[in-house]
């Protein structure tokens, strides 16, 4: 495969310049296609929050870059979680998907969606389900997430398959009752594979909790910034030892009425 | 007649075969043709996709590759464009298109030169490198329809639609003059063996049957009409779809090795 | 019962003739009005289909410009 | 009424078309704002669980169209748990049944025959006439009726008149047998009076709670909110979690156990003995308000006579004998349970058998024991119970702010209407039995019936009412608001065949086609919730009224209504022997419905209207059909079982004051609540300076029970190898005949699951969400296998949900009941696991 000129030497009567001619009228045309086939690349990607990608797929563009488009990994889902992008889906065509308020990602321990892959597009490597990434829960609306509100529903929580991992409550005393605990989800995204169980479950008319696209859900702390008290826990002592510290002066008796002060 | 039906046959049996999973629950097959897995042992990949995510960057994987070596090998061995008369759904909108189109007499408003699928090809592998994705697959029409029609996508319609009209309103086979997967196929087809050759040559009539029905008339030129040129249809072009030996009658052409003489 | 909210719009010049068209439209009925021309309209019905006719029937009315349907309730009564 | 709600829909259309206009038309604007206002907003309680969350209901054109945790409310202030807040869609799902069906083959009542529609006139006729053959042929012990924690007080105590006074047949018996027997025994045994002693305000006195079988944190997930906020509030408190398995309660545990099942028994003794031995006994409490008791042992199972295990057991046939023994005797008797003793039996940890027994010990850690199926539904669920109070007892840990044993209720009604009313076997209302002369006879002087009406013997309880249909001695049968054939234990063996025995005659009263309802013989539609005037008593002796909001769909009645139009059907001389009515003449040629219900007392309240605090008017169904105020005519001859009969301390509230109210706690005594029975300046029945008297008793005493540990009726072996639990999940209700079809508790939970440990898995070779077979001696079900999410199993022990009809979990299970309450052990049984 030396070049596209040697291949078409068949053609006799076509003249070099005639060649040239045809050339310039293809490649204008195939740019054209190409910019039209481009732009719908970087659309797909765009808008790609709405569609999580199976287990052990990356980065929406090394997946672009490297599915067939053969939907084997949707054959081999026995849950019909995931789906294959029609022509006029906002994701590109052809490729996995699924949405997990229709039908959320099961987590399968033996990963049947990655063993069908033949072109490496799920990392084979991603043999531990627990450790795939396909999206970051987020609780998106607090003012009508029902534990917000005092109710004692928490069913994203006990749906979720790596509860008290992925997605924990977090109890805070119910001040307008007086006498009754907020149980807040939590996300940890050290844990949440992005499932989707939690969105699904959510019983509001829409979902309290969405998954979200790991980058347009996660924030960023500073790279200077560490935190103290990990970073106190890590090493087990002070970063700084041997620090002088006075004793404070106290009064050897404590009169009844004063209150008294621990040191 | 005979070669047309086993075409046919063989078309309709490809996609009766991923169809069967699907609607009958029996998965001798999975995947579509853009990458499959037959008996849960051979993998096919359809190597222009493959080769689109090795420009885009990506490193091939033992299956993807091991699939394409198998098809490529195939079709080097059976003639490149044999898919696409053989194999891929498109051929059978095509042929209707061109059908009816000669049917009702409609003249085409468009002409590709035969350079234009290579320089579509060109493209199909630099906008993968350009844009580090198999973008080609976003509007590719031969993947899309085929996947559309296993998968149940209404896709496969408004493509399938568009292609037949095409072809029928604006350019005779149209889409598969400048297809880059047939464009693909063409390269391999140069170096096969299996080809059609015009062996009877000398009872050649000049009735033109033979330009009439086939899809790639410019291939048949040399071999039926320079004497000094070999009888065999050389060119990757050729789809070896054996209308010609169907519709002649003075039985001109038959199938053979491009060695015979 | 189905109650459709449609906002009309009609050429300036035309306001006070179209308006006096809708009222004597069925089901039809003009809660407000500004001179740019644009209407606030309700129409309803008894079914979805009739009350999706009579809104495309806006669309033919002399003056009319366009009528899009911004708001769209149906239920079962009784 | 239409008229308003398509002009608020039209102001909405116009407020929504203008925005988009940009357009101002501030009328529209307001109008549509006030769509809300024409909602009527009423109270009533949840009908769930037993934790009794009171709910505002929003009606509107004559549905109900929202609601809302009433923020007042003591128990719930405005929360509820996402089963409360689908509330208002229960009654609407698509399936309701609206028109009595009847099994007819060829146009006539055939038992093989198809479910048909015909009017309640032919429903109530057939039944009529198959309880009065029963009758004829086999004498009263032949009717049953399975009843319900679910009703509501006036259902509950119209239904024990109908069957104890009218039929003359104790097999009355509810769900809550089920599910709080155990737990009336024990209280009726210790305390002689049944229900806790304290109340919900004990959530926010106590320095540490210990939950025993209890996850509240799914099943009364309001008070564990409750809960939460005390230790969360308070560091000092201590929270300790006993199961069999790890449940969403060991969120908040301070000290989480987890010991082999049955021997819960073996832990309560250990800390009595540990109690003892480490002088923590409140000798003074213990001295003045307890005495020693030393009960029968090897009882048996409460299988059938014929079954090995219960030939084998000397005291089989009495299971609730005792003798009296001294402090020393008991003492003698729990020190056999040692912590290595102890830590051997259970396989817990020995560090945390005495952290538990340390809380219990400490002199100032005021501690609430909670519990609910785990030791209610338990072989041995009487001795359960009776071991922890045995713990409160020996501390003086009971009645007071923050101290004391509390059962909590799975029902919402299971006190106020299965135990108030009485509509146990053995029950009467207001804590009397059947067996006592004196109780039946003052029944029968408050119901006008003669003497010797109310048999004697103890009917047929839930387990034995199945055993009898399929055995043919119970063959008319009613049952009502409840769905057994989902619940009771070995459906296959001993459920399903009484219901399909030829010679006996179902019915079955329910909203919905449950699975009861599809193995009946007649099918009732029937109203539900605030279709109807209703009662309901939580677990904390609150009883909460409420109206009927909204009518009942198509044809579908009242409970109330299809008892008392069954009532007309039978004349007095069809189901009374002739000695009977000799003694009132009077009620010759009347019909039960004359004799229980148009006595002259339950009716006597004439039509009135019914009025809200802000002047709404109400509509009581069965008032309009039968011309007086049933509701209160009911209820006022009842409250005087409590006022006026021979045990103390039962006395409600007037009929109007409920209303009134957000539920009041009895007793109600001088329009004041009581919140810590027992216990003087708390409970107005405590005499001065006797700081606590358990009244019920007549020494004022309470009985602690020697009781040891004994084996349950079946453990896994090589084939049966794994324990089996069955329980609830939070989004759904008991049998899921009202949640799972609320679309969005559906989605939420669709399946029941197996919970399995993933080595159990792995060892079986099995996958998480592979479909397997449960199988156990008696059955089969299909699940599939969860080894992650919210239970965490240990080795050894798998758990099954019973909400899900397509999972009859209760095909698995074993009628092993406590032979002394006759509650079934849902929680344990051997099964096994394979691939299915």
């Amino acid at each position: 495969m030396s070049g596209v000129g040697d291949k078409v030497k068949g053609i006799k009567e076509t003249s070099r310049r005639q060649f040239l001619a045809d050339g310039a009228k293809a490649a204008c045309g195939a740019a054209l296609l190409g910019i039209g086939a481009g732009f719908g690349a970087s659309q797909a990607g765009a808008s790609s929050q709405v569609f999580l990608r199976p287990p052990g797929a990356g980065l929406d563009s090394d997946f672009l870059a490297s599915c067939l488009r053969c939907g084997q990994c949707v054959r081999a889902c026995p849950y019909d979680t995931l789906n294959l992008a029609g022509l006029f889906s906002s994701t590109a065509t052809g490729t996995p998907y699924y949405q997990p308020r229709k039908v959320a990602c099961e987590m399968c321990e033996d990963l049947p969606c990655i063993k069908a892959c033949p072109s490496g597009a799920l990392d084979p490597g991603l043999t531990d389900v627990t450790k795939a990434r396909m999206g970051l829960a987020v609780l998106i609306d607090q003012e009508t997430c029902l534990n917000y509100l005092g109710l004692r529903c928490g069913v994203c929580y006990r749906a979720c398959p790596q509860i008290d991992k992925a997605l924990t409550l977090d109890t805070q005393h119910n001040k307008r009752s007086g006498k009754h605990t907020l149980f807040l989800p939590k996300i940890h995204s050290e844990h949440c594979t992005g499932c989707g169980k939690c969105e699904q479950s959510c019983v509001l008319e829409t979902s309290a909790i969405k998954v979200l696209p790991r980058a347009l859900a996660k924030g960023e702390l500073g790279h200077h910034y560490r935190l103290g008290w990990e970073e106190k826990a890590k090493k087990g002592e002070s970063l700084i030892p041997e620090v002088l510290d006075l004793p404070d002066r106290m009064p050897e008796f404590t009169p009844p009425f004063l209150p008294e002060v621990k040191p | 007649m005979k070669w047309l039906i086993l075409r046919r046959t063989s078309q309709l049996m490809v996609l009766g075969f991923f169809l069967l999973g699907p609607l009958g629950d029996i998965w001798w097959i999975s995947g579509s043709l853009s990458g499959s897995l037959i008996l849960k042992v051979l993998p096919l990949t359809d190597p222009l996709v493959f080769l689109q995510t090795i420009f885009a960057g990506h490193p091939p994987a033992d299956m993807a590759l091991a699939g394409a070596l198998i098809v490529i090998s195939f079709y080097l061995l059976v003639g490149g464009r044999v898919f696409c008369s053989w194999v891929c759904p498109v051929n059978i909108i095509a042929d209707c298109a061109a059908w009816l189109r000669d049917k009702i007499g409609i003249r085409g408003v468009l002409f590709f030169s035969n350079s234009s699928r290579y320089w579509l090809l060109a493209m199909v592998c630099g906008l993968a490198l350009a844009f580090q994705a198999a973008v080609w697959e976003m509007i590719n029409p031969v993947t899309i329809f085929s996947r559309g029609i296993i998968f149940g996508l209404t896709g496969a319609v408004v493509v399938g639609a568009t292609l037949f009209f095409f072809d029928l309103l604006l350019g005779k086979r149209g889409w598969c003059q400048i297809c880059p997967t047939g464009a693909f196929y063409s390269l391999l087809g140069h170096l096969s063996p299996l080809k059609v050759i015009a062996s009877g040559r000398e009872q050649c009539d000049q009735c033109l049957a033979c330009y009439k029905v086939c899809p790639e008339p410019q291939v048949l030129h040399e071999p039926l009409q320079e004497k000094e040129a070999s009888p065999v249809i050389l060119s990757g072009q050729c789809t070896n779809c054996g209308r010609c030996i169907d519709v002649c009658p003075q039985s001109v052409f038959t199938f053979g090795s491009r060695f015979s003489k | 019962m189905n109650i459709a909210g449609v906002v009309v719009q009609a050429t300036p010049a035309d306001l006070t003739a179209v308006q006096a068209q809708l009222e004597a439209m069925d089901g039809v009925e003009v809660h407000g009005a500004h001179e740019s021309g644009r209407l606030v309209v309700t129409v309803e019905g008894d079914g979805y289909r009739e009350t999706s006719d009579t809104v495309l029937r806006l669309h033919q009315l002399q003056g009319v410009l366009t009528a899009s349907l911004v708001y769209q309730h149906s239920e079962d009564i009784g | 009424m239409k008229l308003s709600r398509r002009t608020f829909i039209k102001a909405n259309a116009v407020a929504a078309t203008a925005v988009a206009a940009g357009i101002s038309l501030p009328e529209a604007e307001a109008l549509a704002k006030e769509g809300d206002q024409d909602i009527r907003w009423d109270k009533a309680p949840c009908r769930f669980c037993g934790t009794g969350c009171s709910v505002l209901i929003g009606t509107k054109d004559g549905r109900v169209v929202a609601t809302q945790g009433d923020p007042d409310a003591p128990v719930n202030r405005g929360l509820n748990c996402i089963k409360g807040y689908f509330l208002s869609k229960i009654m609407y799902g698509r399936d309701r049944l609206k028109t009595p069906l009847l099994r007819k083959k060829n146009g006539t009542y055939d038992k093989e025959g198809e479910f048909t529609p015909v009017s309640w006139d032919e429903a109530l006729d057939t039944m009529a006439a198959k309880f009065k053959e029963a009758i004829k042929k086999k004498g009263p012990t032949s009717v049953g009726m399975f009843g319900s924690g679910q009703w509501t007080v006036f259902e509950g105590y119209a239904a024990s008149k109908l069957f104890k006074g009218g039929l003359r047949s104790n097999n009355l018996d509810p769900n809550a047998r089920h599910c709080m027997a155990s737990a009336v025994a024990a209280f009726i045994r210790t305390f002689g009076s049944d229900e806790p002693m304290g109340c919900y305000d004990d959530l926010e006195h106590a320095d540490g709670f210990v939950l025993w079988g209890a996850n509240m944190s799914e099943m009364h997930p309001i008070l564990w909110s409750r809960l939460t906020d005390r230790r969360l509030t308070a560091p000092h408190v201590k929270v300790a979690v006993l199961s069999t398995f790890e449940n969403r309660s060991f969120e908040l545990a301070d000290l989480g156990i987890i010991f082999k099942p049955q021997t819960d028994l073996v832990i309560l003794n250990y800390i009595a003995n540990y109690i003892i031995e480490n002088g923590a006994v409140n000798t003074d409490f213990v001295g003045k308000h307890v005495r020693f008791k030393k009960g029968n042992t090897d009882i048996g199972y409460g299988l059938r006579p014929e079954d090995e295990r219960q030939k084998k057991a000397v005291n089989a046939s009495k299971a609730g004998g005792n003798v009296d023994i001294s402090f020393a005797e008991y003492k003698k008797f729990v020190a056999d349970y040692t912590l290595d003793k102890a830590h051997e039996m259970t396989g817990v940890a020995k560090e945390q058998l005495l952290d538990l027994a340390k809380m219990y010990a400490d002199p100032k850690r005021r501690i609430v024991s909670y519990w609910t199926m785990g030791f209610n539904q338990h072989s041995r669920g009487t001795w359960a119970n009776h071991l922890v109070y045995n713990i409160h007892l020996l501390t003086g840990k009971i009645s007071e702010p923050g101290n004391g044993p509390f059962s909590l209720t799975g029902q919402p009604s299971a006190c106020g209407t299965a135990r108030e009313v009485g509509t146990f076997a053995h029950r009467l209302p207001a804590d009397l039995v059947v067996k006592k002369e004196a109780h039946r006879d003052f029944t029968e002087k408050i119901w006008k019936l003669p003497k010797g009406t109310i048999p004697a013997k103890p009917g047929y309880h839930a387990v034995l009412q199945n055993r009898m249909l399929k055995d043919g001695k119970l063959n008319a049968y009613w049952v009502m608001c409840n769905n057994n054939v989902q619940a009771a234990p070995n459906l296959n063996v001993e459920t399903l065949p009484g219901y399909r025995n030829p010679e006996n005659f179902i019915v079955v009263s329910d909203p919905y086609p449950t699975v009861t309802a599809m193995a009946a013989d007649l099918i009732l539609p029937t109203a539900m919730w605030v279709e109807k005037e209703g009662a309901y008593g939580n677990a904390e002796r609150r009883s909460q009224f409420w109206r009927q909001q909204v009518d009942a769909p198509g044809e579908a009645k009242t409970d109330l209504w299809q008892m008392l139009e069954f009532a007309k059907r039978l004349k007095v001389e069809e189901v009374w022997p002739e000695e009977l009515i000799a003694q009132k003449p009077e009620y010759r040629g009347k019909t039960l419905y004359d004799i229980l219900y148009a006595n002259g007392q339950v009716n006597k309240y004439p039509k009135q209207k019914i009025v809200d605090g802000a002047g709404n008017e109400y509509r009581s169904a069965e008032m309009d059909h039968f011309g007086f105020y049933l509701h209160k005519g009911l209820y006022e001859e009842y409250r005087i079982f409590g006022l006026e009969g021979p045990k103390k301390g039962h006395e409600l509230g007037t009929f109007d004051d409920y209303h009134r109210s957000r539920g009041l706690r009895w007793p109600v005594v001088d329009g004041k609540e009581t919140l810590w029975r027992y216990r003087e300046g708390y409970d107005p029945h405590v005499a001065k300076g006797s700081e606590v008297q358990f009244y019920g008793n007549k020494d004022n005493r309470a009985k602690i029970f020697a009781l040891p540990y004994e084996p349950p009726a079946e453990s896994p072996d090589i084939e049966y190898n794994l324990w089996l639990c069955t329980g609830r999940v939070l989004e759904h209700w008991h049998s899921g005949s009202m949640t799972q079809r609320v679309p969005e508790l559906y989605r939420a939970v669709p399946h029941a699951v197996l919970f399995m440990h993933p080595d159990d898995a792995k060892e079986r070779g099995l996958r998480r969400g592979m479909s397997v077979k449960i199988a156990s001696r008696r059955g089969e079900v299909t699940a599939s296998v969860e080894t992650r999410g919210r239970n965490k199993m240990p080795k050894g022990m798998v758990f099954l949900p019973w909400f899900d009809a397509r999972r009859l979990a209760n095909k698995l299970i074993l009628d092993a009941t406590c032979p002394i309450s006759k509650e079934t052990d849902f929680k344990k049984c051997a099964v096994k696991v394979e691939r299915a």
